[in-house]
């Protein structure tokens, strides 16, 4: 039998989303970071759409339409203002040099493959082996969060680490309940408003976004 | 009727929020805050009783179910927040008279203490997974800005740290959600019913035991991070300091709790399908790990809070390890242990309070001769810390006697790392208390008189609990513990 | 008995709510001090000597249980009042009855809230080691425990503003923390069976444990009680916080306290555990004879006079474990006439120790509220000026002098005798052992009268050293009572052997199978084993010195003459001699402190010969302190200097725990 | 029968009290006697104490200003102690109703109850000297005393008793045996004897340099009746130590209660006895030389070790 063209379709997305993941890994400069964040937010409705299509789940496209309207157009709308707010500087300082983030990354990729072959092998839906890439992104972005040095692109990542979870909500298990999903989507709003707030008053504090600042606190 | 009950109890705090929010700045609104806990706390009660006589029940087309186990909680976490907005009062009060708060910071704290207690009792009687999971999101986007909310920039690091850490670890818990989600709609087909915990509960057999170990390790190291386990508390102890002393209360004496009984749920998932003592083991892993690196943390601090916050961290973990060990007495004694747990915790951080307002710091060198100045201040602290240290005739020695003799029982090789690790915490916290109760003292008194009947009250609970357990009290927890396993 | 319809036990516990009652008042009758030291003191003098009497009443009683429905659930408090319980109840009360009428006088200036408090904390600590004895589980036994350590630890930091009393307070209360930690865990050893309820000392009787197991029960138990008996190496808590607490205080704790830990070792020894192994008891003998000879070395050379019976306490201590160790082997040997022999003796002299030391302690206390002073470098001739505590305390320094006629004698004469009795024990090891042990107690023994002679003399005779009072006064009458009530207890204990050891035969019946009876079936003789073997009678003894005193002084007076003249002291006729070429304390302990020179960690600095104002200064420390708990503290702050590594305060170091954790665990999973 | 035997008992018990305190200041006098012709001097002669005595109970006693009551009651309980102590000690007969009181443990304890006292009371007047004394005093016993302990448990392990009368009938009444462990035990016993009777070499009673002086120093405050007990006590102590010791080794002599005609015998024994050990204590005394104060101890630390040895020879060969 062929593969029905719905899970090629997704199967591509998730992809994309992975290679979406790595190129903010290795990406320097905060605008694109952002840019990118709002295309791996598209690929994300749009899978969510497929899959509803294919499902036929109602709820799915309601889900679809808010990441669309949450992940592609406000939050990256907001980080945008943010930054014009705030005059960031443009470029990421990162901790660890990008090719060795890449080589970790990659590692970690192989890693949840790996660990994910034993699932997607019991899983007949049609989305076998998604859990693995959704996994894969998450650690990915978590990677870019302890790399990256700047608040900002800091809550990038954790924002497209939501996007790696909302990928495995959605595409590898046929969606959450909509309670929960609605639930999610607004967490995820509040937080990135807070977010905000932290930003301004981060700044007024240090009169800078560099979280390095930030080490003040500990045991010695 | 109990759809109603359970309406109230959730509503209510809601309300207050709303209310606060828009009269926090009035001269009354602690008055408002203290009377919308108080009716919280009335609802709980009446709850309770309700669950302790008709067993356990699901409402609300099954969304919310309440067992001996989480009401329990659920009282516990409105009596406490009541208590502790009884303190807050005249402490909040003598911190804007002190400068330290505008009206806008009070404004805020109240809307947001109203919204916590919100979050938290939804937490606790969720039924589905997923909205369990909201909720504790909601609680941490809450208190974020509770911690931060001095504005200094001491206080903004912690609540950053706080924020991330717990946003990744409750992203991780999100996705061990989803696996387990991802188990049971298998079993259990599409939509809503595949999250909700008394479903998965009765077919928790059936679930495929890989996923839920995957989904297992992300829920635990997810909640773990709220509860504050090594390797994962290093938010703990920075917002405990940092945050002003009723949220310090609250966080360690409640949020902790919470989190930890989300795990429970799911160790009682994973368990059950695994046939295995799996989860078990983990918790006993991280319990033992966060016990032993708390209490060798605990001799090197210097901030009081800090202090109070790490024995946190090491009591978060005794409970830990006693659930992860399971059976009746284990779970019985880790249900206890909570309990005493948040009243003395929370006691102590009241006093905490008033004493490093009355000195003007909280580095403990330059805290003492709390006797002299306020003797109910410094007889609170006293007693608290020697509570909170496992002295008997205090509850918290009748726990750890349930925990350890059960230990010594199933795993003998547990308790003297356990005892070690006790006698540690003991020498290290009792040596910085004593002599900040005792000796000459350089503090000043307050212009407001400080709220010390919450202290003492919690502390006389603990105190019987230690001597005698009412029998329904006990039949309670046993019931709880047989939910649990 | 039992027509009455009380038990001895109802009583008991009655006097212990008493106890708790009177604390109580006394918490609120902080504005009216004089009722607290006049009314509630004596009250709970009273209660006190009820105590005893119930003791002595229970002797004879089998053992009476009860259950309080208080405690944890399944394991509700177990209450039995057995013949061991009562004989140390009876020393309890026996004591503290003196006690507490020295504490109505000594207490009286003491100001109310103060007073208020420490009543509280003072019946309560009684009320705990009254419930220490009568614990029948171990959760009952642990809160009594840690309830006797807490009050005690708030008596003894009663006048906290002084930093080394606070320093001495903390040192006690973690060692006292660890001990019940050990014990705790001796007790998870012992448990019978599976469940709480396994933590009954019934269940653990009837849990048969292999022989490992109950050696390491019995390891963690000496541990443990010795942390509170003070038995070496954990003995250093007790000389820093005998003299930091108030002398009535002081009192109880060396008196009474210590022996709750020689109950419990008794306790599980011989009650909780089935068999016992022969290497127990040597390693008890041994033990005991070390601190018996560490304790009464250093004691020799204390300038402080509270520390010096600090220090003497241990060295009673160490004699009661030897006592221990002896009836341990015996019982193990199957000799259990000797068993029952050595149990007596130490016993005895706990009973001893108790009404000697607590007489001392609190004879201490009058010359502390006359004189100001707990130097003896600076007292001297006291003996003009408080007569009464003189004359007192001569009978205690005597008795624990372990002199004829008086009671300390009796118990050494006791556990001498057992040594003599016991060869042709299998083990030729312990044959060995045996003569020497012997050798070190009468080494002890005899150290002891020195450090006693150093004791009174330096306090009681000669003259004033140094500037202390003027005037000192002599003790008050509450005062005088309490002394007069606890050395009528020693001459009694002394005069009566024969009773006593009747009435011991009743706790030696129940723990080693026999009693010791008397020989020399009369009231006159003691014979514990046979009178052609050995015998001592110290009425005769007691009456014929007095009989030749009197007859000489009579012919003296009679065939001469009784003329006396005052006039300067001679002193081989020295011109200008003055206080200060008296030995002083440092002085008289000087010999000692040279013979046993490497025990000491010495430090002292003697003036140069052309020094005008000579000053010469000298401490004798505790090797022990710097060779065992300094590298203590050093590792563990070593571990957690280590551990606050982790919380280096940069956030991507957390963020990375976290990840590390995760993929660790997905890892391995 | 049996009341015969008990008065016969009560009249030996007089007759030996009575004997004892009559003998002791000769037997003090023979040994000085006996120096004293070993230096080549006259001597004062055997009855020189007596006359001391006499002369000390005449004056007037002159005490301190401060002195308290213990300073006076202290001679009469030094001399109670030490008559008790020789009065239980079979000397001329065995088994004195008397002698049950105290074992020798017990007379240990009676020692050791007279020497607390009579060094408590050299302190009492807070001179130099007293307090000097009393600290070497008690030096000195601290070693003394359980030397003297472990000679005696030799012995009484021998003789299965700590009652005298049993040791002696013991040694009397069976076979003669040579225990090797009681010549050890013997050995201590002399120097205990030396150190506890204040003899050369541990101290010197004839004299009054004061770095020297161990019992003289205590003993310096005292005069008249108090210091005339005082000697007579010492004089005592030291009959009391050599019959302990004749006791002990060479039992040989001593009656029986229930026959008279012992009695004679046993005395003229006695007094062989007496007069040769008191010629072998002049001796001793003539020939050692007084050692330093700080030597003394390792002097008795030998004499413990000695009984201790003794000890475990007789543990080791079961003799």
């Amino acid at each position: 039998m062929s593969i029905p063209f719905t899970t090629q379709t997704i199967n591509l997305l998730a992809s994309i989303l992975l290679l979406i993941a790595f190129a903010m890994l290795s990406q320097r400069r905060i605008l694109s970071l952002i840019n990118l964040f709002a295309w791996q937010g598209l690929v994300l409705s749009v899978s969510t759409f497929v899959v509803a299509y294919s499902t036929a789940q109602r709820h799915l496209y309601y889900s679809a339409a808010l990441t669309l309207l949450l992940k592609v157009l406000v939050l990256p709308w907001l980080l945008h203002r943010l930054i014009r707010k705030l005059n960031v500087k443009w470029d990421v300082e990162t901790l660890i040099n990008i090719p060795a983030t890449m080589l970790v990354g990659i590692a970690l990729v192989i890693f949840a493959f790996n660990l994910a072959a034993p699932i997607s092998q019991l899983s007949e839906s049609i989305t076998r082996g998604l859990i693995g890439i959704a996994l894969a992104s998450v650690l990915l972005s978590l990677l870019m969060m302890i790399t990256r040095r700047k608040a900002i692109s800091q809550v990038v990542a954790f924002l497209s680490l939501e996007n790696g979870l909302f990928f495995a909500a959605t595409s590898a298990t046929q969606g959450m309940p909509l309670v929960v999903e609605l639930g999610i989507a607004l967490d995820v709003l509040v937080a990135t408003f807070i977010f905000g707030i932290f930003f301004f008053q981060i700044r007024e504090t240090f009169d800078s976004l560099d979280i390095t600042h930030m080490e003040k606190l500990k045991d010695d | 009727m109990i759809d109603l009950q359970l309406l109230v109890l959730l509503l209510t705090p809601l309300f207050g929020g709303g209310l606060l929010a828009v009269f926090g700045s009035r001269r009354w609104a602690a008055e408002l805050n203290s009377l919308m806990s108080f009716c919280t706390f009335l609802a709980a009660v009446a709850l309770t009783v309700r669950v302790i006589d008709f067993g356990p029940q699901v409402v609300f087309n099954e969304q919310f179910f309440i067992d001996q186990f989480n009401v329990f909680l659920v009282a516990l976490t409105a009596f406490v927040a009541f208590t502790t907005s009884l303190f807050s009062r005249p402490y909040m009060r003598i911190e804007q008279h002190h400068g330290k708060l505008s009206t806008q910071m009070l404004h805020l704290y109240y809307s947001m203490y109203q919204l916590f207690t919100f979050t938290m009792l939804l937490a606790l009687t969720a039924n589905n997974m997923g909205i369990i999971w909201v909720a504790m999101e909601a609680a941490t986007l809450t208190t974020v800005l509770l911690v931060s909310l001095y504005r200094t920039p001491a206080s903004l690091e912690a609540a950053w740290k706080y924020f991330i850490l717990c946003g990744v670890g409750i992203a991780l818990a999100l996705f061990g959600t989803i696996l387990l989600y991802f188990a049971a709609e298998r079993v259990l087909g599409e939509g809503g019913t595949a999250l909700l915990w008394t479903h998965l509960n009765q077919v928790k057999g059936d679930l495929e035991p890989t996923v839920l170990k995957l989904a297992f390790v992300f829920l635990l190291v997810g909640y773990g991070t709220k509860i504050g386990l090594v390797p994962l508390h290093s938010w703990l102890p920075d917002a405990h300091a940092e945050g002003p002393t009723p949220v310090s209360a609250v966080l360690s004496g409640l949020l902790l709790n919470v989190a930890l009984c989300a795990v429970m749920r799911s160790k009682v998932l994973v368990d059950g399908s695994l046939g295995t003592h799996f989860a078990g083991n983990l918790m006993m892993g991280f319990g033992l790990l966060s016990v032993v690196v708390a209490a060798l943390f605990l001799s090197r601090q210097k901030d009081i809070k800090r202090m109070f916050a790490y024995s946190s961290i090491e009591h978060m973990g005794l409970i830990t390890f006693a659930f992860g060990m399971g059976g009746p007495v284990a779970t019985f004694a880790g249900m206890l242990h909570m309990t005493v747990h948040s009243l003395t915790k929370s006691a102590i951080f009241f006093a905490v309070g008033h004493a490093v307002q009355k000195s003007g710091t909280q580095v403990m060198e330059n805290i003492r001769g709390m006797l002299q100045i306020s003797p109910t201040v410094g007889w609170g602290l006293m007693l608290g810390t020697l509570a909170i240290l496992g002295m008997p005739p205090f509850g918290v020695f009748a726990s750890e006697f349930l925990i350890i003799t059960t230990a010594m029982h199933d795993h003998p090789w547990a308790t003297p790392i356990l005892l070690i690790a006790l006698g540690i915490a003991f020498a290290a916290i009792f040596g910085k208390v004593q002599p900040i109760v005792f000796g000459e003292t350089t503090a000043r008194p307050l212009p407001h008189p400080p709220a010390l009947i919450p202290v003492f009250a919690h502390l006389l609970l603990v105190l019987i609990l230690g001597l005698y357990m009412p029998p329904y009290l006990a039949n309670w927890y046993r019931q709880a513990a047989a939910l649990l396993g | 008995m039992d027509a009455v319809g009380v038990l001895p036990l109802d009583v008991v516990g009655g006097v212990i709510l008493l106890w708790l009652l009177l604390g109580l008042f006394g918490l609120v009758l902080q504005n009216t001090p004089h009722i607290i030291s006049s009314v509630i003191f004596p009250l709970g003098a009273i209660a006190a000597l009820a105590v005893a009497g119930t003791g002595l009443w229970a002797l004879g009683e089998h053992a009476s249980y009860a259950i309080l429905p208080m405690g944890l659930p399944d394991l509700p408090l177990h209450l039995r009042l057995d013949p061991l319980a009562a004989f140390f109840l009876i020393l309890l009360g026996g004591a503290s009855f003196g006690v507490s009428l020295f504490s109505a006088g000594y207490f009286k200036s003491m100001q109310g809230n103060t007073l208020g408090l420490l009543c509280l904390e003072y019946h309560l600590f009684l009320a705990g080691m009254a419930l220490v004895l009568l614990a029948d589980d171990a959760y009952m036994f642990m809160v009594a425990w840690e309830t006797m350590a807490l009050s005690s630890y708030f008596l003894v930091t009663t006048d906290h503003h002084v930093p080394d009393i606070r320093k001495a307070g903390f040192l006690y209360l973690l060692i006292a923390h660890v001990g019940a930690i050990a014990i705790l865990l001796s007790f998870g050893v012992m448990q019978g069976g599976h469940g709480i309820g396994a933590y009954t000392f019934a269940a653990m009787r009837e849990a048969h444990l292999p022989v490992f197991w109950s050696s390491v029960a019995f390891l963690l138990a000496l541990f443990g009680f010795g942390a509170k008996a003070g038995l070496l190496p954990l003995h250093v808590w007790l000389p820093e916080a005998h003299p930091a607490a108030p002398s009535p205080v002081s009192a109880l704790m060396s008196g009474i306290m210590l022996k709750t830990a020689i109950y419990g070792i008794l306790r599980v020894t011989f009650d909780l555990l089935s068999v016992q192994q022969w290497w127990w008891g040597v390693l008890a003998l041994a033990l005991g004879l070390i601190t018996a000879i560490f304790g009464v070395m250093f004691a020799a050379v204390q300038g402080d006079m509270k520390r010096l019976l600090a220090y003497s306490s241990i060295e009673n201590i160490g004699l009661l474990l030897v006592g221990i160790g002896l009836t341990i082997i015996f019982h193990v040997y199957g000799k259990d006439a000797l068993a029952a022999l050595s149990l007596t003796a130490t016993l005895y002299h706990s009973l001893n120790h108790a009404f000697f030391k607590s007489l001392l302690f609190i004879g201490t206390g009058s010359i502390l509220h006359a004189t100001g002073e707990r130097n003896m470098g600076r007292m001297g001739g006291l003996i003009r000026h408080m007569p009464w505590v003189a004359v007192l305390m001569l009978v205690g320094v005597l008795s624990i002098s372990g002199l004829p006629p008086f009671n300390g004698f009796v118990s050494e004469w006791l556990l001498l005798q057992a040594f003599l009795l016991s060869p042709g024990l299998p083990n030729s090891y312990i044959n060995m052992l045996i003569p020497v042990a012997a050798a070190v107690i009468a080494l002890a023994a005899a150290l002891a009268a020195y450090v006693m002679v150093k004791f009174y003399g330096i306090i009681f005779l000669g003259q004033p050293r140094g500037e202390a009072k003027a005037q000192p006064h002599d003790a008050g009458i509450w005062e005088r009572i309490g002394l007069c009530w606890l050395s009528l207890g020693c001459v009694a204990l002394g005069l009566a052997p024969v009773y006593v050891v009747k009435q011991l035969d009743l706790v030696t019946q129940v723990l080693v199978g026999r009693g010791l009876g008397n020989a020399a079936a009369g009231w006159l003789f003691l014979a514990p084993v046979d009178i052609e073997r050995a015998s001592y009678s110290p009425v005769i003894f007691l009456l014929a010195v007095l009989g030749v005193m009197l007859v000489t002084a009579l012919a003296v007076r009679h065939f001469y003459h009784g003329r006396l003249r005052r006039g300067p002291a001679w002193d081989c006729g020295f011109p200008a001699q003055n206080a200060r070429m008296q030995d002083t304390a440092e002085g008289f302990g000087q010999p000692i402190r040279r013979i046993f020179e490497p025990f000491f960690r010495i430090e002292s600095e003697l003036p140069s010969a052309f020094d005008t104002h000579p000053r010469y200064h000298g401490r004798s420390d505790d090797r022990i302190w710097f060779a065992l708990y300094l590298p203590i503290k050093r590792i563990t702050e070593k571990f957690s200097s280590w551990a606050s590594l982790l919380q280096h305060g940069r956030i991507h170091l957390y963020l990375t725990y976290t990840f590390a954790t995760l993929v660790v665990l997905l890892a391995f999973v | 029968m049996m009341a015969m035997k008990q008065t016969l008992g009560i009249l030996f018990q007089l007759c030996q009290s009575l004997l004892v305190v009559a003998l002791a200041p000769l037997l003090t006098g023979w040994v000085n006697q006996c120096r004293a012709w070993l230096q080549n001097r006259s001597g004062a002669g055997l009855l020189q104490p007596y006359r001391t005595l006499r002369k000390l109970f005449h004056k007037d006693a002159v005490l301190a200003y401060n002195a308290s009551p213990l300073f006076r009651t202290t001679p009469y309980i030094l001399f109670g102690c030490m008559w008790l102590a020789a009065a239980i000690i079979p000397i001329i007969a065995i088994d004195l109703p008397f002698s049950p009181a105290a074992d020798v443990i017990a007379l240990v304890g009676v020692f050791a109850l007279a020497r607390v006292f009579i060094s408590l009371a050299a302190m009492d007047i807070g001179t130099a000297f007293g307090s000097l004394g009393a600290r070497r005093e008690m030096l000195v016993s601290f070693l003394a005393e359980p030397a003297l302990l472990m000679v005696f448990f030799t012995s009484s392990l021998i003789s299965h008793s700590t009652q005298l009368p049993h040791i002696v009938e013991t040694f009397t009444h069976h076979e003669f045996v040579l225990y090797p462990s009681l010549a050890f035990a013997g050995l201590a016993f002399v120097i205990v004897l030396l150190a506890e009777n204040a003899r050369i070499p541990v101290d010197n009673p004839s004299t009054h340099l004061e770095l020297t002086m161990i019992h003289e120093a205590m003993i310096l405050e005292y005069s008249a009746r108090h210091l005339a007990l005082v000697e007579w006590a010492s004089s005592l102590k030291l009959l009391a130590y050599i019959s302990i010791g004749i006791a002990l080794f060479v039992p040989y002599g001593i009656a029986e209660v229930d026959n008279w005609h012992a009695l004679p015998l046993a005395i003229t024994a006695l007094l062989v006895k007496l007069a040769l050990a008191g010629a072998g204590l002049a001796v001793l005394e003539t020939f050692l030389a007084k050692m330093r104060i700080f030597r003394a101890p390792e002097f008795l630390g030998t004499a413990f070790l000695l009984a201790v040895l003794g000890l475990l020879i007789h543990f080791l060969l079961g003799a």
